[in-house]
């Protein structure tokens, strides 16, 4: 059987296998599905500092091989979740990782503040991509002065692993990821929803709320790749590879793209088992390929 | 309740009418305890047009011969390809998922389905007719072909039915229906069926001081309360569908009514 | 029957149907499956100044509803195109566009003064978004200075109607658009593809020659259908938009979202005569709705 | 020649083995003039995994019957797809594709198939034949079960056959097997099979200045010369295998052999 651990900065994980923000709630709504613990980590929905209504209804289109959403970070705010969420989630054995979101760059540090004493929490994610939100959100992930702008805030305020949450609808990513890590982040998510729309012909109106939204699922996975692999080489610190991932060859992909650990998303939705089979998946395919730990794969692609 | 997720073999698949067929399912194993008003995210195999699941409600469930029943309407790629399963083919489902309808407190009630609303309505006139609860049922639909199962609701209780076009029942609007006159004699209405009827119908009883309790159905993505694409505004703020519904008291929703 | 003719600056179109550069080859390798005098036009394959041989094989994988490109521009240059192709097809009873590509800015000049004379191409698409060439292309497209530059420079140089196409590589395709439009373009067309990626998890090998490649088919569509809206509301020439249409369902969309015409690109490999039925369909769609000329539906979503 | 979009009912989808299966698709219609080496763009239908189409060669016509049939190897999610078809099943194809054999000139030949690479070969065995060309046919393969077709191509000449571990025919590669020592009494090799199979086949041709001819099986996209995605590179630049192909005389490829 194949070490599957990894680690990003000081962090460990058991396996290389997280659950992608927005897309496993607060992980117990997968306790009949799954084991939880023998995930490498969960990132939790989106959090902010004051608790958020998101968009109107309709928020969700299904589209060729995806699906866009418009959720705009619903959420009970940071405090709830300190005070009510995290109690019920922090037996879970695995790395528990809060994404941050917000429109201000004082919230985001007022957020990081409060979640440098919950224990259990040993790193965020801090989301500068989020596009389905009016203010901030992506306009922080869009441009390499306002990333790292707000990677050194809060990069000051929080003591523990700092992953950043990268846009892809940008001209030049790795740019980007380049300024992240200058500002002190120690590793870089990639990628968050890519800028979509969907419109009903009968109707002739966005099936929408927002009109736009963010696209996920399996048709992004060919640009989530390539944008991994511009970063990995651009970069030192670690990136963890997200978009389109509904197998463990998926996973496998992004590993050998430079990827040191994956994330799961829309594909809970298909199978909510999915995540630990991605990890049963990964170890098989260490052993048939003799592999004897999995960071071998990480950036081992053949060029 | 626990979930589970489940292949289940279809058993019997019976056509209605061109739009309507109702799926039996059973399994190797006991079918869990599923109460009504619940639903199951199903897996559309085969169909390169289909990406999420589909969610459709239980419609009735024989636990002594190990059976669900579906009832699907034909809408779209999703639920026709479901149209086509045959006998042995196998269905995953995600299952059971969200609320339930309240039965407590009521001895009289009515049942109200419109088209495919009858859906989960069956289910819960089974339910109520165990625990000996007097129940009327009210089915309406544009045409004949649109009242599904009455034959199969008369087990429970009495059964009014309104066309628009007359063509059974009574002519017009199900909100019409002679029995809506008795409405006061209803401890609470059941109502699922087109938004626009229940909104009439929930209008009706909130003048009529009768409880009202509708099912939704919003498009979902989960089904399991993980992505938040299924909320509808209630007076406690944006609640998912799928797990703080499908039914909701109209008290709670911001209906303008 | 609807009135289906739109135009283009001075150019009239039977319809709004053309396909796209790169997925209909000159037209006459498709005569046996359609008639193409019923189309509104065809674009043919990005011509360069010299003959290209192109990327290496391989140069295509299939990715989850579309498919990864690296042909690099493979053609016989412009000189065999005026000489050996342009008499073969001459005749199609459409509109002949050629899409105009290159690495320099005196290449493109010395292509398109070639074009003027030819009295069957009444307009270029200006290929400023090729993701699959190591120099220019792409480049040109994904600045507002050099796309508005390579568009004046041509604009002087070309006297009949100019389609600029642009990438959607970036991060602000409208602002594109708009530097386009000043600098003198009859026209954009959107989208190119977007640049992806592909790896076979077993080989540990990208699957194309050029490790990255261009992203095309339905996968695409919801973020082309998004950049047609974003672009349309931000400029007053027309928007020719494309990105995984199959169908005349897709097309209508892109006219609700602000484009005066469409092309039909990858669907042309699943369905050879696709192009037509889509002509067909969209009347079908105005007869349906009682629209009695197809321009009523251009950017005539209801918000 | 005039190429088509038709749809095909299957008539037969004959298993030979685990691995490979022919299918028989007849139309209404006289089925089009195709020629041997030729080839369809079929379209796979169910199965989201399958967006292009799968070029698939004419492995033979009976246009008595009006049957086209295509021997398939099993290989990924298409090909899967394509064996579960049945009988009364449509099946949509571009065709026929590509170029053909050159049959000029020769009277005695050596046709080589390795796998599933005699799939084009039966219907050239049978052109051949037909043109009264003396046909020698050798199959090669890894073992017994890749082997396919010998009785039929019995029908038109002398068969030999290889398997690497001997389980039939000669033991060894098929390179090796003894009808090669012949290999000058033949005008000229017709060969279909893996690319490195291929490879060493030409290299042995060449020593000996036997003409040799081979279809390649590059990834396509469009299979009608529109996408210049299944490019192989000739003496005379980047050529297209699915029009300018998928035969090719080894001499104008840019083999290093
Ligand atoms: C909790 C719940 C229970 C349900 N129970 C049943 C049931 O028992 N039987 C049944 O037949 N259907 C039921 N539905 C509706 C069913 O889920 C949809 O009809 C189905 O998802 C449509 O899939 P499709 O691929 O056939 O159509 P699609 O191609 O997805 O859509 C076809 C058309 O239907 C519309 N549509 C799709 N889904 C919904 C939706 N959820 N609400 C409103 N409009 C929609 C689309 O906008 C489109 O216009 C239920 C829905 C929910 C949320
Ligand atoms: C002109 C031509 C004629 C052909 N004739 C036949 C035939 O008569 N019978 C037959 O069984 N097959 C034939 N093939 C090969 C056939 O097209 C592929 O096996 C098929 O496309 C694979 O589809 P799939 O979805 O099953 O596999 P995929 O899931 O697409 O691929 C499975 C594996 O096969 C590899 N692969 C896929 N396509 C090709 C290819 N074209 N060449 C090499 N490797 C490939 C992939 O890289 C992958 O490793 C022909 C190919 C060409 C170009
Ligand atoms: C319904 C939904 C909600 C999401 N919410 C968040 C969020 O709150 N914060 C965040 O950073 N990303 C969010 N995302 C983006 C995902 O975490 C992920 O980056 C994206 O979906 C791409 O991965 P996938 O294709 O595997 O889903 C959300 C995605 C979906 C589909
Ligand atoms: C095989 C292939 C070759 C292409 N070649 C060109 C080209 O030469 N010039 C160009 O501007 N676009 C080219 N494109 C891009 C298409 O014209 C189109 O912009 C893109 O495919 C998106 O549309 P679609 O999703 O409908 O295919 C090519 C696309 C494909 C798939
Ligand atoms: S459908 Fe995902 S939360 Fe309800
Ligand atoms: S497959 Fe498109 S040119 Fe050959």
């Amino acid at each position: 059987m194949a070490d599957l651990k990894v680690k990003i900065g000081a962090l460990e994980f058991k396996n290389p296998v997280l659950t992608a923000s927005g897309t496993f709630g607060y992980g117990h709504e997968f306790q009949d599905f799954l084991n939880i613990s023998r995930l490498g980590g969960i990132i939790v929905k989106g959090t902010t500092l004051e608790p958020r209504q998101g968009n109107p209804y309709p928020r969700m289109a299904e589209t060729p091989s995806g699906m866009l959403n418009a959720v705009g970070l619903q959420n009970k705010g940071i405090d709830v979740f300190i005070n009510e969420i995290y109690p019920q989630i922090k037996h879970f054995d695995t790395n528990i990782i809060v994404n941050v979101s917000g429109s201000k760059l004082e919230d985001y540090i007022a957020v990081v503040e409060k979640l440098n004493h919950l224990d259990r929490i040993p790193a965020i994610e801090l989301n500068i991509s989020c596009p389905n939100v009016k203010q901030g959100g992506m306009a922080f992930g869009t441009s390499c002065t306002s990333a790292a702008e707000v990677t050194k805030a809060v990069r000051a305020a929080y003591k523990k692993t700092l992953i950043v949450k990268l846009s892809p609808n940008v001209t030049n990513i790795a740019e980007i990821a380049k300024a992240v890590e200058d500002a002190g982040a120690d590793s870089v998510s990639l990628i968050n929803t890519l800028l979509g729309m969907a419109i009903d012909a009968e109707t002739r109106r966005p099936v929408l709320s927002t009109i736009t939204g963010g696209l996920s699922g399996p048709c992004i996975k060919p640009i989530a790749l390539r944008m991994v692999w511009q970063v990995s080489k651009a970069i030192k610190i670690p990136v963890v590879g997200l978009g389109g991932i509904m197998n463990a060859t998926d996973a496998v992909e992004f590993l050998l793209a430079g990827a040191t650990a994956v994330q799961i998303g829309t594909a809970n939705f298909i199978d909510p088992a999915i995540s630990e089979k991605i990890v049963d998946g990964i170890g098989e395919y260490c052993t048939r390929h003799n592999i004897a730990a999995v960071t071998e794969l990480i950036g081992a692609l053949k060029i | 309740m626990k979930k589970f997720i489940d292949d289940l073999t279809v058993c019997s698949n019976r056509k209605l009418n061109n739009d309507y067929f109702i799926l039996g399912l059973t399994s190797v194993k006991p079918l869990p305890a599923m109460l009504p008003g619940q639903f199951a995210e199903v897996k559309v195999e085969n169909n390169p047009a289909v990406f999420l699941r589909r969610p459709i409600s239980v419609h009735d469930v024989d636990y002594a011969k190990n059976i669900l029943y579906l009832l699907v309407k034909i809408v779209g790629e999703g639920t026709r390809t479901l149209s086509f399963l045959e006998t042995g083919n196998t269905l995953n489902l995600v299952y059971p998922l969200g609320n339930t309808f309240t039965t407590e407190d009521v001895k009289n009630v009515l049942l109200v389905g419109g088209g495919c609303g009858i859906a989960p309505l069956l289910y819960l006139a089974r339910h109520l007719h165990n625990l000996k609860i007097k129940t009327t049922i009210l089915l309406g639909g544009r045409t004949e072909t649109d009242i599904l199962e009455s034959e199969a609701f008369r087990q429970y209780g009495e059964v009014y039915i309104s066309t628009d076009d007359g063509s059974l029942g009574e002519k017009g609007f199900l909100t019409n229906n002679s029995i809506m006159a008795q409405i006061t004699n209803f401890d609470r209405l059941y109502c699922c069926g087109p938004l626009p009827m229940m909104k009439v119908l929930a209008a009706i009883a909130k003048q009529h001081q009768t409880d009202c309790e509708v099912s939704l159905e919003n498009t979902m993505a989960c089904g399991i309360g993980a992505c938040l694409c299924c909320v509808t505004p209630t007076t406690a703020g944006n609640k998912c569908v799928c797990t703080e519904g499908p039914v909701f008291n109209v008290k709670q929703l911001q209906w303008q009514i």
